[in-house]
This record gives structure tokens, sequence and C-alpha cells, in this order.
């Protein structure tokens, strides 16, 4: 049974890279952004998975730091990398 | 409103909190007890007094109303997601809200991100801006609810005015009607 | 278990390598740090699969979150200050809002 | 009989990612995504922690995947305010369906 959890975290795993391509894609930096808070709540759920499929209950820090992860980014990339400049509005549809 | 700080309560929270990471082992509390000390100075250092409490008998009831209601928005996005037509006409909201103290606002604000079709997108005075997915969806009544649940969670009531919903033209608020 | 798993290891592995070769090989530097702080992500995630977890929680903590965080504020410092990069072949064309290095 | 109705509640949880990263490719413009991404994904993780929990040695370990999940669900409705603010005040223009 532990071989289909790691069947489900690998299904998990997929939907991050599908992610990724909406990095690739962007077309705007807060896009890019929403991807890099699908790998935090999506790294979780693989995380949980795999601290029971291994049997390594220490992976559940791992995924507790994971959570926190994603909401620093944001906060990060609203408060530091995001000033909105006069020359830089807008997205292309 | 009466304010205070507690810190016995606050160090209580963060020692149950320290159990449950440290998943009971008895050797956690080494680095627990330390921790807890220090969280708790931190956090009466980050917010001297607060205001707000939670009634135990609301707050369940809060609890109820969002699982149910984040169950029924994962699936609504869900399946407009995966569905080939992808049924979405979204829309500009602007709401008025009856909540007044700060801490509601922003458990309003969390709560109706994960209602079904509607997501906060700021703050704008005492009104608050929504993108709806689905201009079809009775977005007025369940902003109504979930003011009335989170007003219910912390013991507060409702301002008379406000409580109605607009549509906008444009995102940055602009006209609306 | 390890043996179980190897179909999640190959995943892994390859998506590592690409995002290492995006992250250095891209132009936008938000793009760039955003790519940055996935591979930190799937360094930590490659951790576990080596069944080292502290090594996976630090990688997280610092690799990803610390350094994404700083790397982030970096990037908005950059922005405006340097001359925008002349403009490379893009599919996204004329897409105002991104933070070209 | 509990093993197998946990691996269906995982299995929910799995069709709810895979619902919300396809939101993420598809949806037009970032308000919709991150309606995908905080909605589906928050319950995706739900479902996976509830299975999981089937299969948990102790109660402690049910009310930890359950804190973790509550701290999902905070920092993920937060940030996805805060992106939405930012898009917003940027004039990011949101999609419109066309009538």
């Amino acid at each position: 049974m532990k071989v289909v959890l790691v069947g489900f975290a690998s299904v998990l795993m997929l939907t991050v890279i599908a992610g990724l391509i909406r990095v690739e894609r962007g077309p705007n930096p807060a896009d890019r952004m929403l991807a890099a808070q699908l790998f935090g709540t999506t790294g979780v759920a693989i995380l949980l998975l795999l601290a029971e499929a291994m049997e390594i209950p220490a992976l559940r820090d791992v995924a507790l730091v994971f959570a926190l992860l994603a909401a620093m980014a944001a906060v990060a990339f609203v408060k530091r990398a995001w000033h909105p400049g006069p020359h830089e509005k807008g997205e292309s549809s | 409103m009466r304010r205070h700080t507690r810190p016995l309560e606050r160090a209580v929270v963060f020692a149950v909190v320290w159990w449950v990471v440290a998943e009971a082992d008895p050797e956690g509390w080494v680095f627990g007890i330390p921790f807890v000390g220090l969280a708790t100075v931190a956090s009466l250092k980050l917010t001297p007094t607060r205001s707000w409490r939670i009634r135990p008998a609301g707050a369940l009831r809060y609890a109820w109303y969002f699982v149910h209601q984040s169950v029924m928005g994962g699936i609504d996005v869900a399946l407009r997601a995966i569905k080939p037509s992808m049924p979405i006409d979204p829309m500009i909201f602007r709401y008025r809200m009856r909540l007044v103290p700060e801490h509601a606002r922003v458990l309003f604000a969390d709560t109706v991100s994960l209602l079904p079709g509607t997501l906060s997108t700021g703050f704008e005075g005492d009104s608050m801006t929504l993108h709806v997915l689905d201009r079809e969806l009775p977005v007025e009544q369940s902003l109504r609810d979930v003011e009335r649940r989170v007003a219910d969670l912390f013991g507060l009531t409702l301002s008379a005015e406000g409580g109605n919903l607009l549509a906008c033209e444009n995102i940055t608020g602009g006209e609306c009607r | 278990m390890t043996s179980s798993g190897w179909f999640f290891d190959i995943l892994l592995v390859a998506t590592l390598v690409w995002l290492a070769v995006r992250a250095l090989a891209e132009v936008k530097l938000f793009k760039s740090v955003v790519l940055f702080i996935a591979f930190g992500l799937l360094v930590a995630l490659a951790w576990v699969r080596l069944s080292a977890p502290d090594i996976a929680l630090a990688e997280a903590a610092i690799g990803a979150g610390i350094t994404g965080a700083l790397l982030l504020d970096a990037a908005g410092h950059m922005r405006g200050r340097a001359e925008p990069y002349p403009a490379s072949p893009d599919a996204e064309g004329a897409s105002g809002g991104d933070t070209d290095g | 009989m509990t093993e197998w109705i946990s691996l269906a509640l995982i299995a929910v949880g799995a069709f709810f990612f895979l619902a919300g990263s396809t939101g993420v490719l598809r949806f037009p413009d970032v308000y919709t995504r991150l309606h995908a991404l905080t909605k589906a994904d928050n319950l995706g993780l739900g479902f996976v922690v509830l299975g999981l929990a089937l299969r948990a040695d102790s109660v402690v370990v049910v009310l930890k995947m359950l804190l973790i999940w509550a701290l999902v669900i905070v920092a993920g409705a937060t940030a996805s305010h805060l992106v939405a603010e930012a898009a917003r005040t940027s004039n990011v223009a949101p999609w419109r369906k066309r009538s």
C-alpha cells in the first residue's frame, strides 16, 4: 500500500511540473508568483504522503516549513519585488 | 472595548502548539520550554494588547460553515476548470462592509477568498473589492452570511449601514453601480 | 521503499536538471528568481528522497525561503536602475507587466 | 476497509490538485488563476490530510497534520489576497467574457 502512496505523490509531482509551465509563460510577474505558491501547497501534500510512505515522521516538520514558505515568498514579492512603476502597467491579453 | 494582555494565556497556546509540533515527544520540551518563553515574549512585543476575543460557540458555528463553504468552493472552481466549455464570466464587485474592527475584516477577506467563486482583491475605506468568477452567483447573499458568521465568532454587532454590493466597470473601482 | 519510488525520483531529477538550466539561462531577472525558488523546493524534496529530512528542512527554509526572499528584494531594487536588456525575441512580446532585468 | 477509504480520500485530494493545476494553466488571467489555486488546492490538501489521518498512529499526528492544513489555508488565502491586490493596484486588467 505504501507504493500507492508514492504513486499519489508522483501524481502531485506531475501537477507541480504542470504549474512550471505557468512560470514559463507568465505573462505577468503575479502569474509566475502564484505558481510558486502552488508548489508550496502541493509540496506540503507530497511531504505528508512521503512521511507516511517512507515512515519518516520528521518529514512533517519539513511540510510545516513549506507551509510557511509560500506566504513568506508572497509577502516578499508584494512588498519588495513589485513596485509598480508608471511605465510598466497592464497585461497584454 | 476591554483590552488585555494575558501573558499566561498566550504561553499556554504556544505550549499546546509545541506539543503538537513535537508530536508529544517528551524530549522535545528541552527545546520547547525556552522557545515557548521566547514566543510569548515576541508576541507580547509585537502585539502588546489585543481587543478581541473568540466565542467558542460562535467559533464552532463558523468552523462548520467555513468547512462546508470551502468544500463547495473547491468543487465549484474544480468543475469550472476541467469542463471543456470552461464556464466563467468574471466581474468586479465592491462590497460595503458592515464589520468594523480590522481583525474581523481580515478574517472576512480570507474567508471570502475560499467561498465559491469569490476572491478578495483589497480594501478601499469601508469597502472591499472582490473578483467574482461568475456574475450569476448569489454573491451578495453569501457575503452577508459570512459577515454574520464572523460577527458571531468575535461577538460583534454589524453596523446598520452597508451590506450592499455594487458591480464595477473597472478593476480600480471607478464607476460602480 | 527506495525501489518503489523510482518513477517519482525520475520525475524529480529530470525536473531539477531542467529547472537548474532554466534558472541560470533565463534573461528576465524576476522569472529567474521564481525558477530558483521552485528549484530550491525541489532540492528539498530530493533531500527527502535521500532520507535526510534535516537537510531538507534547512534547504527549504534557507535555500528556498530566505534566499528566495532576498533575491526577490534584490530584483525589486534592480528594477528601473539598470538599463533593460535589448528586447529579446520573446513570445510574450510587449507584456508590459514583466520585470526584465 | 479503513485502508480503502483512506486511499479513496487521497485520490479525491489528488483530483482537486489536478483540477487546480488545470485551472492555473487554462484560466485566462491572474485573478481567475488565483481562484483555482486557493480554493482547489486547499481542498485537495484537506482530503489528503483526512485520508492520511485515517492511517495515523496517534491523535497528536492527526492534530499536527490539521495544524499544517490550517497554516496552509491562512497563508494561502492571505497570499492570494496580497497578490490580487498588487495586481489590481497596478491595473492588471481582468479578463472579460466576450458577449
